[in-house]
């Protein structure tokens, strides 16, 4: 931290920013300086983040170091921050390691398997039934969002699965 | 009065009916469930008895735990709430067996109004006019198909034993119909123990408009007016408002005492509602629904009277204490629902720990909550979280005073529907009246996730000084992460996930 | 409509305006103290402006800071709540005199009715009955004493400038008539900046019994009907109720048409309360106050008037909406007012930080608070935490939904008044409406701390299974600290706490 | 802990209660047995303790080691729990050190002191006026408990003062 403020790169809803935030309750947002301070301390509480003026709700949890998730004024949001050089090695990194012509259907909410609709080795078209997942007394039909070929299945009828979990593996992708 | 009831049920509805009960000193007993050991409706009544574990099946719908409570503690009446036994007739039956008052009608009216099909046979006998379909439950889906070519398409299979929108299909081709058919009757026995569907013509943009009535066994049957429910999703209601801004006087007397026929022919006792389908000036009758609905609160904001006393004074062999020209209507109450499910994302259910809760507050305002800091949102159960109801003078004060509530009430720590809930109050169609049970599928760009400008410079904002404070207060680490970890969810391809089949009411 | 609005306020005040006024549409302007940055009132405002310290005469009470604020922002009117700057002719002048909006009466009319003496020669002159007294302010002890002996003991001492209570001294023997006024005066001074007192005799068991008026300025003046706020303890009420259980429809009127005779005299504008004592049969006029009351939610809730929208319209150049027959009178409703005070310990002020807050919900019930979780509560300010409201379709259900919502009532962390606000809701003689002024003095078995036998064996055991938990969270400790640490206060001789002058009243 | 419970003893409101917490959700309050349960978990939240089948609010507060402050359905309730073996360190000790013959007058609340009604020398009566502290706008006569001498006065008027700071001593204490 120096005398002009810390720099940061902050992730919202896709779009990345870049702000440095001073010692002097100012907030510099992509080149933008703004009156910004935030009341009292502590998580899991309301606090007043008040901006060029204007108050906001915010009420914070921190997820894992840097990233945070809190209500502004009712709204959900979820955050990145990091601080300028970690935000350095990230880009010269983007695009190592990433997963090619494997897909996954993973369950997006905890539930109980109620049927599974493909089977492994069939060719399913982009909006296909794969699997139902009933929640909450509602069943949920989970999709496929691109063509593919069904690979392993890893469930079956009647198991309870968590959210996250991996339901069916999709072979090489053919796209047109 | 009764001395004593054991109240059958979780969550705000339970609550609710223990507010009511201990009003009128009426010594109250909880039960609950080992997921709900620390929920709002154990530590308000004055005895809770642990009835079994999360899962339902096992715990609020075991008449026999029910039943052995109410014993233990010495319960004279049990008050069954909505969902769950509120509509088993078996339950009710039970209940007077074992020597109890049942507060709600009797066994015999909740089985023929349960009875979807009976019921339409029967207010089809009695003058109510009803919805074109069969009065018999289906045996197979080609047999549904047949019935859905003669009614005509679309169609609505519905779950004879239903209600909330479970075990409910529309279908809109022919060759859809035995697959919804098949999920239709599935999720109808996971949700009442009975697969019965039958099917009805699929009314396209009707008004929901259903009838609040009382009757006490003395002959009188009164109606409190009419609400109107057609903000729904999935056949699911999200906001609700008494009176109609549709009606006219001559129309709310119309469909008033078109209910109060509907009770007279089954001898109603209790609080019951009539729903009607409203669409181009003909009113049908949809199903009588013989318990206290979710959204009573709007009529009791319209009427000044407490259902829930009326309920328990019922109970007690007391008289309806109005005449039908005694019961006010004055101003107007508006009911958001809000539930744990994420709307930008197709209403999937969303989990997590209440973290904090604001509660609004002021003039007009009502919290009919069942939740805490620390409640565990989870699966187990309806994702009903509270319902927010506001009262002005008339309803465009009613929705400036729900918008100014709406944004005073913060539930941090889960996904809640509340986003959508304050985009569809500042939607022109909805603030002019022009609403349908087809109104959010016609309303797509409500669903459009994403920030306005101002609360995305805030979000930045915000989230800056957070970290920033962080740092500020932990000394830095001595061993540095590599990489940062996404959730698995965010990492991996989003599936599309829509019901099975999306009907738009 | 007035396009925006500063809040010259702070705490549960503040925000009932600011709701008020966002529900019409009205911009709001939030000021804050550096000790309330993070309360309800600054978060829900569209805007805030920082105006100085904790200590009030630098931020709240300093007119050129709150113009300067409303300059800045654009705020074309002013809303002062009550307290502070609410009854400060000065302040009013001030805010006209900078081309804004004052949203109460004339500067001319807060002059007058705040000078008591003033107000007491105006309303004689009206023919509205006045306490017998002084009509000018005392010089000093000695002559307070010879005013005295003159109008009849007991006396009440009373800040010319005052309200609330403060500058407040009854007092019983000559010989202490002359300590009394220097006290009297002493904080007349530190609350209000004017130390003028004078003399009323002072009755022994009246009721305070108040008529909310209101005046438009184009000839309207109409009352809401009367508030009954007899429960004071040192002349801070405790407990409101509209309408009195006392008065018939007789005495209604008669007292409804004498405060709106004593509007009339002064040509009232917007919001106005005329206080009456009343006492074997006979009114007395006492005050009028020109702002909202605190108790104001009360005659809200039994005549479904907004009285912050009034205010705002009628400040907007509009006329009051109903006339004086339109105006309805429906059901009962009781106020507690909730303070940070330790009511079984002499009413101490209580400080502390608030942990956890479960605010009541349900029918009938309402909550105007000026707090959250995180709030520290301290010193500076009025302890007025929040206040609860309730309506039923009578008195004793009132008192039920009270007694129900007090018992959901959670504020962890700082102690509350609402232990005796239970006990007083339990006794026979506030059950019956056997109430005076004279209520708390005459009723000392209220204040007789301790639990009772079920509370004190539910501490026992909440209080070993806390510790055995933590014991089983936390490793046994290496090194065993000697002994345990009493807090300096508990363990020291604890000396007999006892108001100055303590009135009965 | 053994197989019989962890043994504690609770004081509550000036009275010391033998209590017995047993591991099959039974607790032993002067040998009479009780069901009891205390739900979920988390200080600063409200919990349910079900007591012999009646639900209670609790939030609770830990102050120092085996201090607990909490509310309990409203009431605000201060209890100290020791073990057995602390109880008898305790009871050994009673008495032994306790200050004799000298009483201080401690400020209740914090506030301002407006006025010191007494000098040193002089003997008070019982209810007399020894200081005038000022809180909440609200002035508060703090007046003598018994007969006594004043001894050291520690405050003057304008001074402001925290909760039990020490306002005034007084001397030798002669009750009749």
């Amino acid at each position: 931290m120096d005398r002009t403020g810390s720099r940061y790169v902050v992730s919202v809803a896709g779009e990345t920013h870049d702000v440095v935030v001073g010692v002097d309750g100012k907030v510099v947002i992509d080149g933008d300086a703004h009156e910004a301070s935030l009341s009292g301390s502590g998580l899991a509480r309301l606090r007043t983040l008040l901006l060029d003026g204007k108050p906001w709700a915010v009420c914070a949890e921190i997820r894992s170091r840097g990233f945070w998730e809190f209500e502004l004024d009712g709204d959900r949001v979820s955050a990145e921050v990091l601080d300028a050089r970690a935000a350095r090695v990230r880009s010269l990194s983007a695009g190592a390691g990433s997963e090619r012509g494997v897909a996954a259907l993973k369950a997006p909410m905890p539930g109980l398997v109620v049927q599974v609709a493909v089977e492994t080795g069939e060719i399913v078209e982009p909006g296909a039934a794969v699997v139902i997942v009933e929640a909450m007394k509602m069943e949920n039909e989970l999709r496929a969002t691109a063509a593919g070929r069904v690979g392993r299945i890893l469930v079956a009828p009647g198991e309870a699965v968590e959210k996250g979990q991996t339901l069916v593996e999709f072979g090489e992708v053919e796209r047109k | 009065m009764i001395e004593s009831v054991l109240v059958a049920n979780r969550g705000e509805i339970a609550l609710r009916v223990i507010r009511g009960a201990r009003e009128l000193g009426i010594r109250t007993v909880a039960v609950f469930s080992e997921a709900d050991r620390d929920s709002p409706h154990v530590v308000h009544a004055d005895e809770a008895v642990l009835i079994g574990p999360a899962t339902a099946s096992r715990s609020y719908l075991d008449i026999g735990k029910v039943l052995r409570a109410a014993h233990t503690t010495g319960a004279v009446a049990v008050h069954p709430g909505y969902g769950f036994l509120a509509e088993r007739a078996d339950f009710a039956g039970a209940v007077v067996d074992a020597g109890l008052v049942f507060v709600g009608p009797a066994a015999e009216t909740i089985r023929a109004m349960g009875d979807k099909t009976e019921a339409r046979r029967r207010m089809a006998d009695a003058g109510v006019p009803v919805v074109p379909g069969t009065t018999t439950p289906l045996g197979s889906g080609s047999e549904a198909r047949e019935v859905a070519s003669e009614v005509g398409l679309p169609v609505v299979l519905k779950a004879a034993a239903g209600g909330g929108g479970k075990g409910m299909r529309v279908v809109r081709r022919l060759d859809e119909v035995a697959a919804a058919f098949d999920a239709a009757a599935r999720e109808a026995r996971a949700a009442f123990g009975d697969g019965s569907v039958y099917v009805e013509r699929f009314l396209e943009c009707p008004r929901h408009i259903e009838v609040q009535l009382f009757g006490d066994g003395f002959g009188n049957v009164v109606h409190l007016h009419e609400r109107e429910c057609s903000i729904q999703r999935r056949h699911q209601k999200l906001i609700e408002e008494a009176p109609s801004s549709l009606l006219g006087p001559e129309e709310r007397r119309e469909v008033g005492e078109a209910a109060v026929r509907a009770a007279r022919a089954v001898n109603y006792v209790g609080a019951g509602t009539v729903e009607f389908l409203y669409q181009d000036g003909e009113f049908f009758f949809l199903e009588m629904n013989t318990r206290l609905q979710v959204e009573h609160p709007v009529t009791e904001f319209v009427t000044g009277v407490d259902l829930v006393e009326w309920q328990f004074r019922v109970a007690s062999g007391e008289a309806i204490p109005m005449r039908q020209s005694e019961i006010p209507l004055s101003g107007h109450a508006i009911e958001c629902r809000v539930t744990s499910e994420s709307p930008f994302d197709g209403f999937l259910p969303a989990t997590g720990t209440v973290r904090h809760l604001a509660i609004p507050g002021g003039p007009g305002v009502r919290w009919d909550g069942g939740i805490g800091v620390g409640s565990e949102i989870g699966l187990h159960y309806d994702p009903l979280l509270g319902k927010l109801i506001t009262w002005a003078s008339d309803r465009e004060l009613a929705i400036m005073r729900m918008k100014r509530a709406l944004a005073e009430l913060t539930i941090a720590g889960v996904s809640t529907c509340a986003p959508l809930l304050r985009r569809i109050l500042d939607e022109s169609d909805f603030l002019a009246g022009r609403i349908s049970t087809a109104y959010l599928t016609e309303h797509p760009e409500l669903f459009d996730a994403g920030l306005d400008d101002a609360s995305h410079t805030a979000a930045v904002a915000a989230a800056a000084l957070l970290e920033h404070e962080r740092r500020a207060a932990v000394p830095a680490p001595r061993i540095r992460r590599r990489g940062v970890r996404f959730s698995e969810w965010r990492a991996g391809t989003a599936p599309w996930v829509a019901p099975v089949a999306d009907g738009n009411g």
